[in-house]
């Protein structure tokens, strides 16, 4: 029965941590802003994405780090929406049935596409794919189902198409979703860790994170229903689930990186307080601190 | 429950469902059967395909079909607008059922698979059949591609264009059941008209204004 | 607004709720936590602004009005408080242009209803009746600016925040000629060089710790609970807005306004229970506003948007 | 009965004209505060098809139509959307007070999955409001609703009773609702027994608030028969 009613905080949550010397990776110089010369000697260089030239200079567009590839001059910005690459592990949700596929939301520029044909269906994967497919389309996928998926292509314009021919992908059943800035997650090559604490966690490089019970062993039953058990989650596990999710929501807002590494420190460290307790001011900028702490101490170790 | 009882909403029916089998009017609420309109009990029995007698229980406002179903249902001929024709669909707005007139109208389909009895797809133009701005006496069919749009047949000989107007806006008159003759410029165009019984004339020549005196 | 979530997550936010653990890991009968702030705006009488959980996000503002108005029309005292709520486009892109305007009278309405006898709950509004014939009127705005779930009681308590801040200044009145009546501001004597119009203005505030609190509480399966979050609004079945507010002679709570929303079917005791729930929150809530008002620090106005 | 053949087929003798102020003369006799002011509902008043319903208690009259589902391009969610336009209610607060009470009431009792992608208007003409203009309506509405023929719960009645140190009175016009400290509008579907809406105003102790819900609720129960007979005599009549 907490009844917390506070003045506003003295300085914003991520103000804090920045102050601290945890952050060190991004030097100070490297940071345009739009109009600002991005080079001092324009000829050697090309121009990049994020630049334009003015009277022979080469100026930058957006607001951002330059980064430079041997003579390539580009601006990436940091908070961006999710551009996609081939292979990338996606979690999405679908918005609309249409004829032959599923547009599905994955918070990039444009929503992605997911074609019947790219879907493992019941009976093996050998069926032709025919009418009676379309007319059912609702049937596997309805709207605002929630899948995870692997991005198979990209189109000349951005649209991603995803496919999720794999046991371990598919539809997504119980489980909470966490929306995370995609700068935020690590570049890793798994995506999908069961956590030791009962648990599982998908790591989607669109930014949606997903906690569950267990992986989506997508095991599509002969009459074509994906097998859908009501039953309800056991209360050990749910309360795992939830400190997981309370831990991401931490991290987002102190805008630490996500990944396996990360989740699990925090999880530690987050036991002596109660979940409640995570997503208030205090508590949680003391855990961040620590937490940040922690992993510079062993990314310097590591190297 | 006798058919035939009066049912105000909400009354219940039975105590549990037994062998009926539910029909529309009613729902079921923790384990009793509850009428949802106002109306008379009806029980009927029908074969069904593994030809065993199947009670079915329904309430309904009257005899006739036309007043009980709110919404143009499957089977019920409807007076329809043609508002644009397209490669394989016309899109029509359904404007009544009867004399039961929408107030804002039901958008519906007319696929060219519909136009003539038993010929799937055929070559003709949809010009040959039916053109914007007709109006058309059409059936509500059942489409298992389209969900959310009604979908209309004029395929029987009583159905198709009821009315047209050439380009001047002239009246049409109708010569036989697929030409129609312009009564200003004298062109003649092809039509799929319906044959609509004699009793009622569909208009007379001097006045443009529609009136069926039927 | 309209969160799309889908039939499992649903499934599983519901058997969360029944055993009395949320997504967030809050209890049924938890709030979010809440920041209040007052004197956020600087051009008005009295401001309050209140988040809800670092998502809901509402300001308040009072403007002061002297009022005459025809003493045979309307003999008995009438409350002086008028609302006005609206939606503004950037809380949720269905409010733009007319979308909120609906929506934000109904609102306003309820907030009327509970607020109908704040003549009792507050006992020196009634020295808001100047005059014969002359009154303050009260303009309460409050604009939505984040839309993210229990909004009516982050309203309740900008409302209250803000007429805890408000100010009101002190007035003489002069009979005029021809029956009229001058109103003029009460200065204090002072000697020396100031002229008239510096010397600062005797101001008097609202005893406000009976204002009533419109909490909504919402039914999901069998449970009972307050300030849900968008997700768990859209598994709600029904919703009943309740006011509260102490009993100014005694110790007791009085309901000043119960509206059951959102369209669904209740049972009596699942009512009686939401009431029941809704004057033990409201009880809590008394007493953290209570703590936050009194420790209020005086900053400059518009800081808590430069976080 | 000779009916007059205009757009308002109520019957003559049941329109009793009796004109407003001579009706406060008769009101000094102290009515029994259990009883309902004299009160008259008719279900399907015009001639034409959609669902239409008048309710008149004591002064209070309210007409509610209801225009069944009908087609409208801009809505394509799965449930139908209901619209309601609310006339003859001076107070500006009061109008969008009302509305907010009866749309949540109707989106409660209607089957609204029933209808995907269609509009439901409802059209109620507050003729004359000498107080328990809410429950009126609701009660006009629920008539409509039987009338039109749309699926829903059941019939829904509902009572407006105030507390008046600590008596209670069954549907008070406005000069008998003068220095009262509560009321409530509620309104209830006699078969479920579930509570649809609950307008509660002024300033009830919260252990009164128990007995007064239930006390309107007594009230509501014991206008079912009444409700309920006038929505069969319209069934007779659409034969």
């Amino acid at each position: 029965m907490s009844y917390e009613i506070s003045g506003p905080p003295l300085i914003s949550p991520w103000m804090m941590l920045s102050m601290s010397e945890a952050r060190t990776d991004i030097d100070e110089t490297k940071i345009v802003i739009p109009g600002q010369p991005v080079c001092d000697a324009p000829q050697q260089f090309m121009r990049g994405h994020g630049t334009y030239t003015r009277d022979g200079e080469i100026v930058s567009s957006l607001s951002g780090v330059v980064q430079q590839l041997n003579r390539l001059l580009m601006v990436k910005t940091i908070k961006q929406r999710y551009a996609g690459e081939v292979g990338d592990v996606v979690v999405a949700r679908v918005v609309e049935v249409q004829s032959k596929r599923w547009k599905c939301d994955v918070t990039s520029r444009l929503h992605a596409n997911l074609p019947l044909g790219s879907v493992l269906l019941p009976g093996g994967d050998f069926r032709r794919k025919d009418v009676e497919d379309e007319e059912k389309m609702s049937e596997f996928l309805k709207k605002g189902e929630l899948i995870c998926a692997e991005v198979q292509q990209v189109q000349h314009d951005g649209t991603l198409m995803l496919h999720t021919r794999n046991n371990k992908y598919g539809k997504l059943q119980q489980g909470i979703m966490i929306k995370v800035p995609p700068h935020l997650i690590k570049k890793s090559k798994k995506h999908f860790h069961t956590l030791p604490y009962g648990m599982a966690v998908i790591i989607g490089c669109n930014g949606n994170v997903w906690v569950t019970p267990s992986l989506p062993e997508t095991t599509v039953e002969e009459d074509g229903s994906h097998i859908t058990e009501f039953q309800k989650v056991p209360q050990d596990v749910r309360l795992a689930m939830i400190r997981v999710a309370a831990c991401i929501r931490l991290l987002r807002d102190y805008s630490i990186a996500i990944f396996l590494n990360s989740l699990t420190t925090c999880y530690e460290m987050s036991q002596p307080y109660d979940i409640k307790e995570l997503s208030e001011q205090d508590t949680s900028s003391r855990l961040a601190y620590l937490i940040a702490a922690r992993l510079m101490q062993e990314f310097s170790s590591q190297n | 429950m006798i058919t035939g009882t009066i049912v105000a909403p909400g009354d219940k029916v039975l105590d549990r469902v037994g062998q009926y089998r539910l029909g529309n009017g009613l729902y079921e609420a923790n384990k009793r059967i509850y009428s949802s309109i106002a109306g008379y009990v009806n029980i009927y029995t029908f074969k069904d395909k593994s030809d065993n007698l199947v009670q079915v229980i329904e309430v309904r406002r009257s005899t006739d079909p036309r007043e009980n179903e709110l919404l143009p249902y499957v089977g019920a001929v409807v007076t329809a607008k043609v508002m644009a024709v397209g490669l394989r669909f016309a899109k029509c707005d359904i404007i009544a059922i009867g004399d039961k007139v929408y107030k804002k109208r039901f958008s519906a389909l007319l696929p060219k698979k519909k136009l003539r009895p038993l010929e799937p797809e055929l070559s003709e133009p949809f010009k040959n059949f039916v053109r914007t701005n007709d109006y058309i006496l059409a059936k509500v069919c059942e489409d298992v591609g389209i969900k959310d749009k009604f979908v209309l047949s004029i395929a029987e000989d009583e159905l198709g264009v009821v009315l047209c107007r050439g380009k001047f806006g002239e009246a049409m008159k109708k010569v036989d059941w697929n030409t129609v003759i312009s009564t200003r410029t004298g062109k003649t165009e092809p039509r799929k008209m319906a044959k609509v019984p004699q009793n009622c004339v569909l208009f007379n020549d001097d006045s443009s204004a529609m009136e069926t005196d039927a | 607004m309209e969160v799309q979530i889908s039939d499992d997550e649903k499934l599983f936010l519901i058997h969360g709720v029944e055993s009395d653990l949320r997504n967030d890991g809050r209890s049924c009968e938890d709030f979010r936590p809440m920041i209040l702030e007052r004197g956020v705006l600087s051009g008005t009488n009295g401001s309050c602004r209140v988040q809800l959980g670092q998502t809901t996000d509402v300001l308040a503002g009072i403007k002061l009005e002297l009022e005459s108005f025809d003493t045979i029309a309307y003999p008995k005292p009438r409350q002086p408080i008028y609302f006005h709520v609206d939606f503004t486009a950037n809380a949720s892109t269905q409010f733009a242009g007319k979308g909120g305007d609906q929506y934000g009278e109904e609102v306003a309405a309820a907030f009327h209803a509970a607020y109908s006898r704040s003549l009792d709950f507050i006992p020196n509004l009634s020295k808001t009746l100047v005059a014969e014939g002359y009154r303050w009127k009260i303009n309460m705005d409050v604009s939505i600016l984040q839309w993210a779930g229990s909004f009516p009681d982050a309203i309740s308590l900008a409302v209250i925040g803000a007429l805890s801040d408000l100010e009101i200044p002190e007035v003489e009145v002069a009979p005029d000629d021809g029956g009229k009546v001058s109103v003029v501001l009460k200065r204090p004597r002072h000697g020396g060089n100031m002229r008239d119009e510096e010397v600062p203005v005797e101001m008097w505030k609202l005893d406000v710790t009976k204002c009533p609190l419109l909490l909504t509480v919402s039914k999901i399966g069998t449970a009972n609970l307050v300030d849900c979050c968008p997700e768990e609004e859209s598994c709600i079945r029904a919703q009943l807005l309740v006011g509260i507010s102490q009993n100014p002679e005694e110790e007791k709570y009085d309901v000043t306004c119960v509206k059951q929303l959102g369209g669904g079917l209740l049972e009596m005791e699942s009512v009686l229970e939401m009431i029941e729930l809704a004057q033990k929150a409201t009880k809590g809530i008394y007493e953290a506003l209570a703590k936050r008002l009194k420790t209020e620090e005086r900053r400059k106005p518009g800081h808590s948007f430069l976080l | 009965m000779p009916t007059i053949r205009s757009n308002l087929s109520i019957p003559l003798n049941e329109l009793s004209r009796i004109a407003d102020d001579q009706k406060e003369v008769d009101q000094t006799k102290q009515r029994d505060s259990s009883k309902f002011r004299p009160l008259c509902v008719k279900c399907g008043v015009f001639g034409t098809q959609d669902g239409s319903g008048y309710a008149e208690f004591g002064n209070t009259r309210v007409l509610a139509q209801i225009f069944g589902p009908d087609g409208d391009g801009k809505w394509e969610d799965s449930y139908a959307k209901i619209t309601l336009n609310l006339k003859g209610v001076e107070d500006e607060t009061k109008l969008a007070e009302y509305r907010a009470e009866i749309i949540s009431c109707i989106s409660s009792v209607i089957f609204v999955q029933k209808y995907p992608g269609k509009v439901i208007d409802i059209e109620i003409t507050v003729i004359s409001d000498d107080g328990g203009a809410l429950s009126t309506a609701l009660t006009a509405v629920s008539l409509a609703l039987a009338h039109s023929g749309i699926e829903h719960v059941g019939l829904t009645t509902s009572a407006h009773v105030v507390l008046r140190n600590d008596e209670y009175i069954t549907d008070p016009s406005t000069s008998e609702s003068e220095g009262v400290i509560g009321g409530v509008t509620f309104s209830f579907v006699p078969n479920l027994g579930q509570s649809t809406g609950i307008n509660l105003y002024g300033r009830v102790p919260i252990e009164n608030v128990k007995n007064l819900l239930e006390f309107a609720r007594q009230k509501a129960i014991s206008l079912v028969p009444v409700i309920h007979k006038a929505i069969v005599k319209s069934v007779d009549e659409m034969k």
